[in-house]
C-alpha cells in the first residue's frame, strides 16, 4: 500500500458564512466526499452542501421514550401487583390510573438521554485532540472565522486540484493540517 | 449608549459583530469587569449558605420538631417552601424550550441564566422534601430498588410522583442545559488565556470543534430536548399540585390545582427571571442584549399568568360555594376572616392587585418598578402556597383537632437559607460559565446583519467603536 | 495556536476516567460485601462458656426442648437458666475450667452473659411457640447445630428470608414427631399438604400482613 | 390469676434492666448507624452491634416470659381498695386490668388505677433511709441530709421507744395517716399506741369533707358511710356532688348506673333507666351526664335542698325553707315530680361545698323517701378512726410543743394541709419528725427521718373497697429499693416479733379461721377478694333534723365564693409526679400540665376577664395569684380552685406545676369567699382541645328514646371493596354510656408506650394521646358531650393511599396498621386523616436514658423513635397474643378472646370490640342498634371504628 499522506487536510479560512456555504458547495460539486466545515455557530444548509444524511436521532429518541415509558409502567406494575401486593385504602392492586404519572416521567427521562447522548456519540464526541486544533488561527473557529478543510484520505483528494479549488473559493488564507 | 432607532422589535442593539459579541461575554467570565459588588454579594450569600447547612446539621440533630409543625398542620414552610422553589425553576425551561419551539427570538438572551435559575432554584426544591421528612436518612426508601425486605415504593402516593417529576425535571433541565452550553464552553476554551482554564474548559467542552454535521445533529437534539422538556415543565408542577388535590383536606382536594399551580409557576418564575435579569442587565452593563423588549414581553407575560392564577382564586372560591360542601365553606371563610386572613390579603393584593399596572407600558418599561413588582409578585406566591399548605390543614374535618401553625425562628432560617444558598450559586455560575448563549448571539447578530438596515459596512464600521475589531486581535 | 491537550494529556485524561469509574465499582462492591457480612452466616461465636450444641445434640442426641423450656409454649424459646445446665453438670465435668463461669453463676446469682447469635430488630416480633405448633422445624432456622461446635447463624434471617417461608410455608413443614429432629428429610408434596391442612395455616396474605410480624 | 411470685422476682428485675440497657446501648448504636447512613445511604455497612444475652439463674415459675402474668392485688388511694388484676411481663408489672370480682371494680378501672403502675416505676420514687443530721440550731433551714439504713432507724427509734413506753415519763408519741382502712395496719397501729401510754393518733384526710361526716354526726349521732346503688335507683339527685368522679365507690356508681341504662339502650319499650338530676357549682362527671342540670352556687343548692326536702318534712317552717329560686324553678319541679314518683327508689347524693347541716339533711330525706336500705345502704366507715384526733388537734398540740414524737405515715401534710395551720413551721416543733411515704416529699423534707415506703404492688397487705369489702394485696413484684410497707413499719416501731408483710398479714386474717386458713388464703388471694366481708348495714335510728342556717347574705360583686375541688388529674397532688396524669387533658377544660381558676362566662365578663388573665385572690391577709379559665356550665360568681398543683418537692414531674390552692384554703370547709383583682399578667395554658363547638358537623349525635337516626344513603364504589376472609374486627363507642372520665386514654397510654411530652410540646399541637375524648356542647340537650375518638381504621383508608413507603396499609383483618420501622415521617397521612387520630415523634418523645421507665414498657409494642408516625393499633399486639394462644390450643378466636386496652378500663362498658365476621359478636350487635352511626360518613371513608348516638333526656 502506499504511504500515508503525513497531512490531516487542506484548510481555507473565510470571514463569512456565504464564502464558507459556497466553498463546501464547490467542494462537493468537485466530488469531494469527506470535506469538513467547521463554523463558530449553526450555519442552515451547510450540512447539506457537505451532503450530511437526514439525522437518526428522533427515531432513536421515540425508541428510547417508549423503552422508559414501558419500564417504569412494567416496575409499577411488577412491585405492586407481584412482588408484594398490598392493600392500601382498598385500591385494586393494578390501579392503572395512579401510575400513569410515573409512567409518563419515565419516558420523558430515557427519551432526554438518547437524545443527548446520540448527539453526543453521533459527534463522535467527546474528543478532546484532534488535527485542526492545532492549524493556525483555528481558534478563531469558535469567534468569529470559518474554515473549510479538504482531507486527504479522501479517494477524491489531489493535491494541485484541491490547492486550485481551494484559491478558486478566494479565502483569507490557506493551510496544511498536520495529522 | 441607546440607538436613536430603537423600536420594538429589537432584542439585540444593533453595531455587534460575532468577535464583539462574543469578547463581551467571554470577557464577563475571563476578564471579571465587575469585581466589587460581585464579591460583595458572593461572600453575603456565602455566609447565608453556611448558616443553611449548620441548620440542616441541627434539624438532622435534633428533628423537624424544632419547626413550629403540629398535628394538624403537619406541613409548614418546608412544603411550602418546596412548592414556591418548585415554581420559580419553571420559567427556565418554559423559556428556553417553549419559547424556543415558538421561535421566539427574544428568548436567547435570555434562555442562559434563566436555565441556570431552573436548575438551582429546582435544586432548592428538591431539598425540601428531603429535610422535612421525619427521619431523612431513610429517604432512599422512595426509590425503587431490589432490597432484602422485599419492600417497594408505595405508586399510589402524589410523593412518589414527586420523586420522579423533579428528579427528571432536574436531570432533563441539566441536560439540556448542557448541551446548549456546549459550543460556548469550546469559546470559552479557545478564549481562556491561562493554561488551568484551558484545560477546565477544554474538558467541559469535550473537544467541540465547530464542524458543520455537528453543529447539525447539536440543533437536532436541542430542538428535541426542547419538545421533551415542555411537557415535562407542565407535567412537574401538575404533580406537584397533586400532592394536594389528590389529598381530601378542604383547600386541598381541589380539580383545579394542576392548571392553576402551572400557571402559579410561571408567574412566580418569570418574576424571578426579572428580579435576577434587572439587577444582571445592569451590572454587567447588557442592556443592549437584555433590551427593554424582553423585559417588555416578561412583564406581559406575568400580566397574563397573573390574570390565570387569579382566576384560579375565583375558582376555588366559588367551588367550594357551588359544591355546598359544608367543609370547604368552613375552610373558605376561615380564608377570608380567620387567623391566616391577613396573609390572604395580602397574598391577592401581591399577585392580583399589583400586577394591574402591566397594563401600561411605561410601567412595563420601568426597570425599577418592575424589580420591585417582580420582588412583591415572588413574595405572593409565597404566601398563597403557605396559604394553601398551613391554612387548609388547619381547620380542616375535626373542629375540636384544629389548630394553629406558628413558625419558629428555625422555619424562617430554612426560609432564608435556601434563598442564599439559591443567590450563591447564581453568582457562582455567572463567575464560572458565560451568562448568555455566546452561540445563539451569534446567529442573531447573522440574521440582524441580513436584514436590510443596517447595511454590512456600517455594521462592522459601528463595530469598530465597540473596540471588537472582527480581525486578528 | 497549539491544541491545549496533546495526545499524551488525552492518554492522562483516559486513565483518570478510568481510575475514578473503577474506583465507584469498587465502592459499591465494598458495600454490597459488607451487606453481606452483616448476616455473619456460618461464622462460630466465641462464648464465655464453649458451648458446643455438637456434643449435647449431636454426641449426646439431648433434645432441644430438654434445655429450651418454653419453646412450645412462649414467644421466647428460653434460654436454659443456670440451674438447668447444673442439673447435669452439679454431677458431669463438674471440676473442669471451663464450667467454673457456670458455677461462679450459680453461686452469686449473676446471669451468665452469653453472646447472641440470633438476633432480630427490636421491632419484629417472632414467636416460637406458634411456629413450633405449625410443624416448623428447629433446623429450619437454626440450621444443622448438632453439627455445630460453636453456635453460629445459618441462615440471614432477613425479611425476604422470612417472606419466602411465608410465602409458601407447606414445603417447609413436618410432622411434630419430627420438628426436633435434626436430620429428619423433609416429607413429599403429598404429605407435606396434609400438613398444612392439618395445620390450619393462614393465608398467604394474612401471612404476608405487616401486622403479623411487626407491632 | 398465678400464684403469689417467687423470691427471685428482684434477680429478675435485676436482669430486666441488664437486657434493656443492653437494649439501650443497641438502640443508640443504630441511631449511630443511622447518622453514618445520611453520609453513605446505607445502613448496612456497618456490622451489627454484638448483643449479649442473659438466662435466668433460676428459671421462675410461668417461664421466661412474654406471656403476662395477672396478680390479684388492690390500688390503694385515700386508704381505700381498687381491686385490680397486676398484669406482668418477664417479671415487671407494667398494665393494670380491673378485678371483675371487686366491688370497687367489677372489672374497670379509673385514671389513677391506670397510673398507679407509672407511680410504681416512679424514678423519683424514695429509695433509702434519709437521715437529718446536726440538728442544734436552726438546722432545718441549712439541712445535712444523709442517707441512713433501715437497721440505723431502728436503732435510732429504740431508744425513744423506752421512754415512749415508760408509764412514769413523758414522753409523747403522735402519729398522723391518711385515711386507713387495711385490718392489719390498724390492728398494728392499736398495739403501737397501746404501748405508749401518750401516744395519740390522728387522720389527715386532705380531700375529704369534714362537713359530711358532722353531718352525719348531727343526724344519727354517729359516723357512716354511704354506699349508692345505682342500679336500684330510679332517680339520683346530685347535690354538688359528682360521684362519678369522687370517692372510692366512683367507678361502681358509673358502671351501675350504665348497666341500669342497657335496656334503654338496647330500645326494649317500657324500659326505664334512672333519670339523673344534678345540681352542681361546677361542672363534673355526673352533672354531664345528668337528663337535668342546673348549675347553682353552694348556698343556692342548700337553699334547693331545704325546698324540696320540706315536702318529704312538714316540721320545717317556711322560715327554714326560704324562697323559690327562679333559677331552678323549672329543674325543681321536674325534680320534684320524679322524686315522688321514685320514692324508696330515689337516691339523694351531697358533695363538697354543703353545711354539715345539708348533709344531715341529704341523709334525712333520703329516710324519709325511704332510700335508705334500698338504694342507699349506710354502713360502719371502714376507714372510721375511734378516738383519734384530726389534724387540727395535732397542729394545737405541736403549738402547744407536748408532741416529742411525730410519725407521719403515708401523708404529706406540709403540702397538702390547708396552709392556716402553718404546717412547715407546726410540724418543726415536734422534738422527734418521722416520715415515712412513697417520695422524698415536703414533708419528708423538714423529718428528722425519712423511711421510703413500699408501693402497693411490692407488698403484702389487705385494704377495705368503699363498701368495706376486704382485698388481700399481693406483690407482683418485690421491692425496687430496700422499702418497707407500711405493716412492716408499724411491726418494726411496735417492737412486733413478726416483721416480714406477708407474716403479719397472715397472722392477722388467720384469727378465727385456723382450720381452712390455708384454703381460705388461696381462694382470697386468687379472687382478689376477701368472700362475704363487707361491711353490714347499719341500723340507725329516725334521723334528727338539723336547724336551719342563716342564708347568706348575696355576696358583694367584689367577692366570690371560691370552691375547693381535687384536680381531676392529680388528686390533690398526690399523683402530682405522674407524667401521664399532669397530661391527662382534665375532662371539661382540656388543659395540661396545669390547674386554672374556673369562672363562668357571665361572671367573666361582668369582671371583664378572659381565659388567661392572671387575676390575685385575696382572702384575709392571704393572697394567691391564679390564671383564669372560662368554663360554661360553671355557675356564676363562683371561683373553681383545683387542689394539688404548686408541689415544691414532688419530682422531676411535679415540681411547680400549677398553683397551691391551699394557700388559700380555710381549716375545715371546702369554699370561702374571696375579693379578686386583676394583675394584668397573661398565663400560657396547654389544652388539646381549642374548639368546644362541634359547627354543626353532627360528629356527636344524639337521638330521643326509641327514635332511629337516619340511615347512610347508599354509595356506589368505583372499585370493588377487600374483604377480610377470617377476622374483621371493629369497634363500636357507645356515647351514650360515655361519662369522660379518661380511664381509656390512660389505659392506652399505659398499654402502647405512648411517651409524655411535656407541657411545651402540648401547646405546639403535639399531645400523642392514641385515644382522645373530645367533649363538645350540645345545644339539644343543654349539657357537654363526650366521645372518645381512637384510630378509626377506615376499610377505605386515606392515609394509606398518600403514603409514598407503605408504612401505613390494610392487613387482611381490616386493620388499618402503622408499620413503625418503615416509617419516614412525611406526615401526609396525618394530614390527610379526617379525624386527625394520627400522632407524631416531633423530636425523640420517648425517655431512652430512664431504667425505670423502660423496665414499665410493654415488650409487646415498638417503642416509636422520633420521626415516626403513631396511631391507635387496635391493641393489634392483643389480637396477635389471643391468636397465638388460639392457635396453639388449636382453637379459633371467639368473641371476648381480644379485648383492648380501652375497653377493658372502660368503668360504663361503653366500648365494643369484636369480630364484624362472628355474627353473633358484641360489636355486631352494637352495629345494628338504630343509634348507630359512623362519624364524617359523607366522606365513604368506611369507618371501622363507629358510634352509637347519646340518647336525649325526654323533656
Amino acid at each position: 500500500m502506499v504511504a500515508r499522506d503525513p497531512r490531516w487536510a487542506l484548510m481555507a479560512e473565510y470571514d463569512s458564512a456565504e464564502a464558507l456555504v459556497a466553498a463546501a458547495q464547490a467542494a462537493r460539486d468537485a466530488g469531494y466526499r469527506q470535506a469538513e466545515a467547521y463554523a463558530p455557530y449553526a450555519i442552515d444548509g451547510l450540512a447539506e452542501a457537505l451532503g450530511a444524511r437526514r439525522s437518526r436521532i428522533p427515531a432513536f429518541t421515540l425508541v428510547g421514550g417508549i423503552v422508559g415509558g414501558l419500564v417504569g409502567y412494567f416496575l409499577q406494575w411488577y412491585a405492586a401487583v407481584v412482588s408484594y401486593p398490598e392493600e392500601i385504602g382498598a385500591r385494586p392492586l393494578h390501579s392503572w390510573p395512579m401510575f400513569v404519572p410515573v409512567t409518563f416521567e419515565m419516558t420523558i427521562l430515557l427519551a432526554a438521554f438518547t437524545a443527548f447522548f446520540a448527539a453526543l456519540l453521533g459527534n463522535g464526541l467527546p474528543r478532546l485532540a484532534h488535527p485542526v486544533f492545532d492549524a493556525p488561527d483555528f481558534d478563531l473557529a469558535t469567534r468569529n472565522r470559518f474554515f473549510l478543510c479538504l482531507l486527504t484520505d479522501d479517494p477524491a483528494f489531489d493535491e494541485p486540484e484541491a490547492v486550485a479549488l481551494l484559491d478558486s473559493t478566494a479565502p483569507i488564507r490557506r493551510d496544511e493540517v498536520a495529522r | 449608549m441607546p440607538s436613536p432607532r430603537t423600536t420594538d422589535g429589537e432584542v439585540l442593539r444593533p453595531g455587534w459583530g460575532y468577535a464583539s459579541v462574543t469578547a463581551k461575554i467571554a470577557g464577563l467570565v475571563l476578564s471579571r469587569p465587575v469585581r466589587w459588588p460581585w464579591l460583595a454579594a458572593f461572600l453575603a450569600t456565602l455566609a447565608m449558605t453556611l448558616v443553611y447547612l449548620g441548620a440542616m446539621t441541627w434539624l438532622f440533630i435534633k428533628g423537624v420538631g424544632i419547626w413550629g409543625i403540629n398535628i394538624p398542620v403537619g406541613w409548614g414552610f418546608a412544603i411550602a417552601n418546596f412548592v414556591w422553589w418548585v415554581g420559580i425553576g419553571h420559567a427556565g425551561t418554559f423559556i428556553s424550550a417553549v419559547l424556543l419551539l415558538l421561535r421566539q427570538k427574544w428568548r436567547t438572551s435570555i434562555n442562559r441564566f434563566a436555565e441556570a435559575m431552573t436548575l438551582f432554584a429546582a435544586g432548592m426544591a428538591g431539598l425540601f422534601p428531603i429535610l422535612h421528612l421525619g427521619r431523612p436518612w431513610f429517604a432512599y426508601w422512595l426509590a425503587p430498588y431490589p432490597d432484602h425486605m422485599n419492600l417497594w415504593p408505595q405508586w399510589r402516593s402524589p410523593l412518589v410522583w414527586d420523586v420522579f417529576a423533579i428528579a427528571t425535571y432536574l436531570i432533563v433541565s441539566a441536560l439540556f442545559w448542557y448541551l446548549g452550553m456546549l459550543p460556548d464552553l469550546a469559546t470559552m476554551r479557545d478564549r481562556a488565556r491561562t493554561r488551568g482554564k484551558q484545560v477546565a474548559y477544554g474538558l467541559l467542552a469535550l473537544g467541540w470543534r465547530g464542524e458543520a454535521r455537528h453543529w447539525a445533529r447539536h440543533e437536532t437534539a436541542y430542538l428535541l430536548l426542547a419538545g421533551l422538556a415542555t411537557p415535562l415543565v407542565v407535567s412537574v408542577h401538575s404533580v406537584v399540585a397533586m400532592d394536594f388535590a389528590v389529598g381530601n383536606t378542604p383547600g386541598f382536594h381541589s380539580t383545579i390545582f394542576p392548571p392553576y399551580f402551572v400557571a402559579g409557576a410561571l408567574f412566580s418564575g418569570f418574576a424571578m427571571v426579572l428580579t435576577i435579569a434587572i439587577p444582571l442587565r445592569r451590572a454587567f452593563q447588557l442592556q443592549d442584549f437584555i433590551t427593554e423588549v424582553h423585559l417588555d414581553h416578561a412583564a406581559k407575560v406575568l400580566l397574563a399568568t397573573g390574570w390565570i392564577v387569579a382566576y384560579g382564586y375565583l375558582v376555588e372560591n366559588f367551588m367550594a360555594f357551588f359544591s355546598g360542601d359544608r367543609f370547604e365553606i368552613a375552610m373558605t371563610v376561615d380564608r377570608w376572616t380567620g387567623f391566616y386572613a391577613p396573609v390572604y390579603w395580602a397574598m391577592l393584593a401581591c399577585n392580583v392587585l399589583l400586577p394591574q399596572v402591566l397594563w401600561w407600558r411605561a410601567a412595563r418599561r420601568n426597570t425599577l418598578l418592575l424589580f420591585v413588582l417582580s420582588i412583591f409578585i415572588n413574595l405572593g406566591m409565597w404566601m398563597e402556597r403557605f396559604m394553601i399548605v398551613a391554612q387548609s390543614t388547619s381547620h380542616d374535618f375535626m373542629p375540636s383537632s384544629w389548630g394553629l401553625f406558628i413558625p419558629t425562628r428555625w422555619d424562617w432560617i430554612f426560609l432564608a437559607g435556601s434563598i442564599g444558598m439559591f443567590a450563591w450559586l447564581f453568582l457562582v455560575f455567572i463567575w464560572l460559565l458565560p451568562a448568555i448563549s455566546i452561540s445563539e448571539m451569534r446567529e442573531l447578530v447573522k440574521e440582524e446583519r441580513d436584514e436590510p438596515r443596517p447595511p454590512a459596512r456600517g455594521s462592522s464600521h459601528r463595530s469598530v467603536q465597540h473596540g471588537g475589531s472582527d480581525g486578528r486581535a | 495556536m497549539s491544541a491545549v491537550f496533546s495526545p499524551r494529556a488525552v492518554l492522562v485524561v483516559r486513565l483518570a476516567v478510568l481510575a475514578v469509574l473503577g474506583l465507584a465499582v469498587a465502592t459499591v462492591m465494598l458495600f454490597v460485601w459488607r451487606a453481606r457480612a452483616y448476616e455473619q452466616l456460618g461464622e462460630p461465636i466465641a462464648q464465655p462458656i464453649p458451648f458446643s450444641h455438637k456434643h449435647h445434640v449431636g454426641d449426646d442426641g439431648i433434645d432441644c426442648r430438654f434445655c429450651h423450656t418454653t419453646v412450645e409454649t412462649q414467644a421466647h424459646a428460653g434460654l436454659p437458666s443456670t440451674a438447668i445446665c447444673l442439673g447435669c453438670h452439679s454431677q458431669l465435668f463438674r471440676d473442669q475450667a471451663l464450667l467454673a463461669q457456670l458455677h461462679q453463676s450459680a453461686a452469686t446469682g449473676q446471669p451468665v452473659a452469653w453472646q447472641r447469635v440470633h438476633v432480630l430488630p427490636d421491632f419484629v416480633y417472632f414467636n416460637h411457640s406458634v411456629h413450633v405448633a405449625k410443624g416448623v422445624a428447629c433446623v429450619e432456622c437454626h440450621g444443622r447445630v448438632d453439627q455445630m461446635p460453636l453456635e453460629w447463624r445459618a441462615w440471614p434471617l432477613q425479611m425476604q428470608w422470612c417472606l419466602d417461608c411465608h410465602r409458601n410455608p407447606t414445603t417447609h413443614l413436618r410432622p411434630a414427631s419430627q420438628e426436633f429432629a435434626m436430620d429428619a428429610p423433609l416429607p413429599d408434596p403429598v404429605e407435606a399438604g396434609a400438613l398444612a391442612r392439618a395445620a390450619h395455616l393462614e393465608s398467604r396474605r394474612r401471612m404476608t400482613d405487616c401486622s403479623t410480624c411487626h407491632r | 390469676m398465678t400464684q403469689p411470685p417467687i423470691p427471685e422476682a428482684g434477680a429478675r428485675l435485676e436482669r430486666v434492666i441488664e437486657v434493656q440497657r443492653g437494649a439501650g446501648v443497641n438502640r443508640r448504636q443504630v441511631l449511630a448507624a443511622m447518622a453514618a447512613s445520611m453520609a453513605l445511604a446505607n445502613t448496612a455497612c456497618s456490622p451489627p452491634p454484638r448483643l449479649q444475652a442473659h438466662p435466668y439463674v433460676n428459671l421462675p415459675e410461668g417461664g421466661a416470659g412474654g406471656q403476662p402474668m395477672y396478680y390479684a392485688s388492690a390500688f390503694v388511694r385515700d386508704g381505700f381498695a381498687h381491686g385490680v388484676l397486676v398484669g406482668s411481663q418477664e417479671g415487671r408489672p407494667i398494665k393494670i386490668e380491673g378485678n371483675p370480682a371487686h366491688p370497687s371494680s367489677l372489672g374497670a378501672t379509673d385514671i389513677y388505677a391506670q397510673a398507679s403502675v407509672l407511680q410504681l416505676w416512679d424514678p423519683d420514687r424514695s429509695s433509702v433511709v434519709r437521715q437529718r443530721l446536726a440538728r442544734e440550731g436552726d438546722a432545718r433551714v441549712a439541712p445535712q441530709i444523709a442517707s441512713s439504713t433501715w437497721s440505723a432507724f431502728e436503732a435510732a427509734w429504740l431508744e425513744c421507744a423506752d421512754a415512749l413506753a415508760d408509764p412514769h415519763g413523758s414522753a409523747t408519741l403522735r402519729i398522723l395517716t391518711g385515711p386507713m382502712t387495711s385490718p392489719t395496719e390498724r390492728a398494728l397501729l392499736q398495739t403501737l399506741l397501746a404501748r405508749g401510754p401518750r401516744a395519740r393518733w390522728h387522720v389527715h384526710a386532705p380531700l375529704s369533707d369534714a362537713a359530711a361526716a358532722d353531718g352525719a354526726w348531727m343526724a344519727f349521732g354517729r359516723h357512716v358511710a354511704q354506699v349508692a346503688h345505682f342500679d336500684r335507683a330510679q332517680c339520683v339527685l346530685a347535690l354538688a356532688a359528682d360521684p362519678f368522679s369522687d370517692g372510692p365507690g366512683a367507678v361502681r356508681h358509673a358502671m351501675d348506673w350504665s348497666s341500669a341504662r342497657t335496656a334503654v339502650r338496647d330500645g326494649i319499650a317500657g324500659a326505664r333507666a334512672p333519670v339523673l338530676f344534678a345540681a352542681e357549682a361546677t361542672p363534673g362527671l355526673f352533672g354531664a351526664r345528668a337528663d337535668h342540670r342546673v348549675a347553682l352556687s353552694p348556698a343556692r343548692i342548700e337553699g334547693l335542698l331545704w325546698r324540696v326536702a320540706a315536702h318529704w318534712m312538714p316540721e320545717l317552717t317556711p322560715a327554714d325553707v326560704g324562697l323559690a329560686d327562679p333559677a331552678a324553678a323549672a329543674f325543681e319541679s321536674r325534680l320534684l315530680a320524679a322524686l315522688r314518683e321514685a320514692g324508696s327508689s330515689a337516691l339523694v347524693i351531697g358533695g363538697a361545698g354543703l353545711s354539715a347541716e345539708a348533709h344531715a339533711l341529704v341523709l334525712a330525706l333520703n329516710q324519709r323517701l325511704g332510700a335508705i336500705g334500698r338504694t342507699l345502704t349506710l354502713i360502719e366507715p371502714p376507714d372510721a378512726a375511734p378516738g383519734a384526733g384530726t389534724l387540727a388537734d395535732l397542729v394545737d398540740a405541736l403549738k402547744a410543743g407536748t408532741v416529742d414524737t411525730l410519725l407521719v405515715l403515708g401523708a404529706n401534710p406540709a403540702y397538702d394541709a390547708p396552709a392556716v395551720f402553718d404546717m412547715p413551721h407546726a410540724l418543726q416543733r415536734a422534738k422527734l419528725l418521722v416520715h415515712a411515704g412513697l417520695h422524698v416529699d415536703e414533708t419528708a423534707r423538714l423529718a428528722d427521718w425519712h423511711l421510703p415506703l413500699s408501693h402497693a404492688y411490692e407488698q403484702w397487705g389487705d385494704a377495705r373497697a368503699h363498701d368495706g369489702t376486704a382485698t388481700l394485696l399481693q406483690p407482683a413484684i418485690t421491692p425496687l429499693y430496700d422499702t418497707r410497707s407500711a405493716a412492716e413499719l408499724l411491726a418494726l416501731l411496735a417492737a412486733d416479733p413478726l416483721r416480714d408483710g406477708h407474716a403479719l398479714v397472715q397472722r392477722q386474717w388467720r384469727t378465727g379461721r385456723e382450720a381452712d386458713f390455708e384454703a381460705f388464703w388461696r381462694k382470697s388471694l386468687r379472687a382478689g377478694v376477701v368472700a362475704d366481708s363487707a361491711a353490714p348495714p347499719l341500723e340507725v335510728q329516725t334521723a334528727r333534723l338539723p336547724a336551719r342556717l342563716a342564708l347568706p347574705a348575696e355576696s358583694p360583686s367584689a367577692t366570690l365564693t371560691a370552691l375547693f375541688v381535687p384536680d381531676a388529674a392529680t388528686h390533690g397532688g398526690a399523683f402530682a409526679n405522674n407524667g401521664w396524669l399532669q397530661e391527662l387533658p382534665r375532662p371539661f377544660t382540656k388543659i395540661t400540665w396545669d390547674n386554672a381558676a374556673l369562672v363562668s362566662p357571665a361572671t367573666a365578663s361582668r369582671l371583664g376577664m378572659s381565659t388567661g388573665d392572671v387575676v390575685r385572690l385575696q382572702a384575709g391577709m392571704r393572697t394567691l395569684d391564679v390564671p383564669v379559665f372560662v368554663q360554661a356550665q360553671q355557675a356564676d360568681d363562683l371561683l373553681t380552685l383545683p387542689l394539688g398543683g404548686g408541689r415544691r418537692h414532688a419530682g422531676r414531674v411535679g415540681d411547680r406545676v400549677g398553683f397551691d390552692a391551699s394557700v388559700l384554703r380555710p381549716a375545715s370547709a371546702m369554699t370561702l369567699a374571696v375579693t379578686l383583682q386583676k394583675t394584668g399578667r397573661r398565663h400560657e395554658f396547654a389544652v388539646t382541645q381549642h374548639e368546644i363547638d362541634q359547627h354543626a358537623r353532627e360528629l356527636l349525635r344524639t337521638v330521643s328514646v326509641g327514635t332511629a337516626l337516619a340511615p347512610e344513603p347508599k354509595r356506589d364504589q368505583l372499585y370493588p371493596p377487600f374483604a377480610s376472609p377470617v377476622h374483621a374486627w371493629a369497634m363500636a363507642i357507645d356515647l351514650d354510656a360515655c361519662i369522660g372520665c379518661n380511664a381509656c386514654t390512660i389505659a392506652c397510654q399505659a398499654e402502647n408506650n405512648i411517651p409524655v411530652v411535656g407541657k411545651s410540646q402540648v401547646a405546639k399541637g403535639r399531645a400523642m394521646h392514641w385515644i382522645r375524648v373530645d367533649r363538645h356542647d350540645l345545644e339539644e340537650i343543654d349539657n357537654s358531650g363526650f366521645q372518645p375518638v381512637p384510630c378509626m381504621h377506615c376499610e377505605q383508608a386515606p392515609c394509606e393511599l398518600v403514603c409514598p413507603v407503605g408504612a401505613t396499609v390494610h392487613d387482611s383483618e381490616g386493620l388499618n396498621v402503622q408499620v413503625y420501622n418503615r416509617c419516614v415521617g412525611t406526615r401526609f397521612c396525618s394530614n390527610n386523616c379526617p379525624y386527625k387520630v394520627r400522632r407524631f415523634n416531633f423530636l425523640q418523645y420517648s425517655d431512652e436514658t430512664t431504667e425505670t421507665l423502660k423496665a414499665q414498657r410493654n415488650p409487646d409494642v415498638t417503642v416509636r423513635e422520633r420521626g415516626v408516625m403513631e396511631k391507635c393499633t387496635y391493641c393489634v399486639q392483643r389480637v396477635a397474643r389471643a391468636r397465638q394462644h388460639a392457635e396453639r390450643e388449636g382453637r379459633p378466636l371467639v368473641d371476648g378472646d381480644v379485648v383492648t386496652a380501652c375497653q377493658s378500663a372502660c368503668p360504663t362498658r361503653a366500648i365494643h370490640f369484636g369480630d364484624l365476621n362472628d355474627t353473633g359478636s358484641d360489636v355486631v350487635h352494637a352495629r345494628t342498634s338504630p343509634r348507630h352511626y359512623a362519624m364524617l360518613a359523607e366522606l365513604d371513608t368506611k369507618p371501622r371504628t363507629t358510634y352509637l348516638a347519646r340518647i336525649k333526656p325526654d323533656a
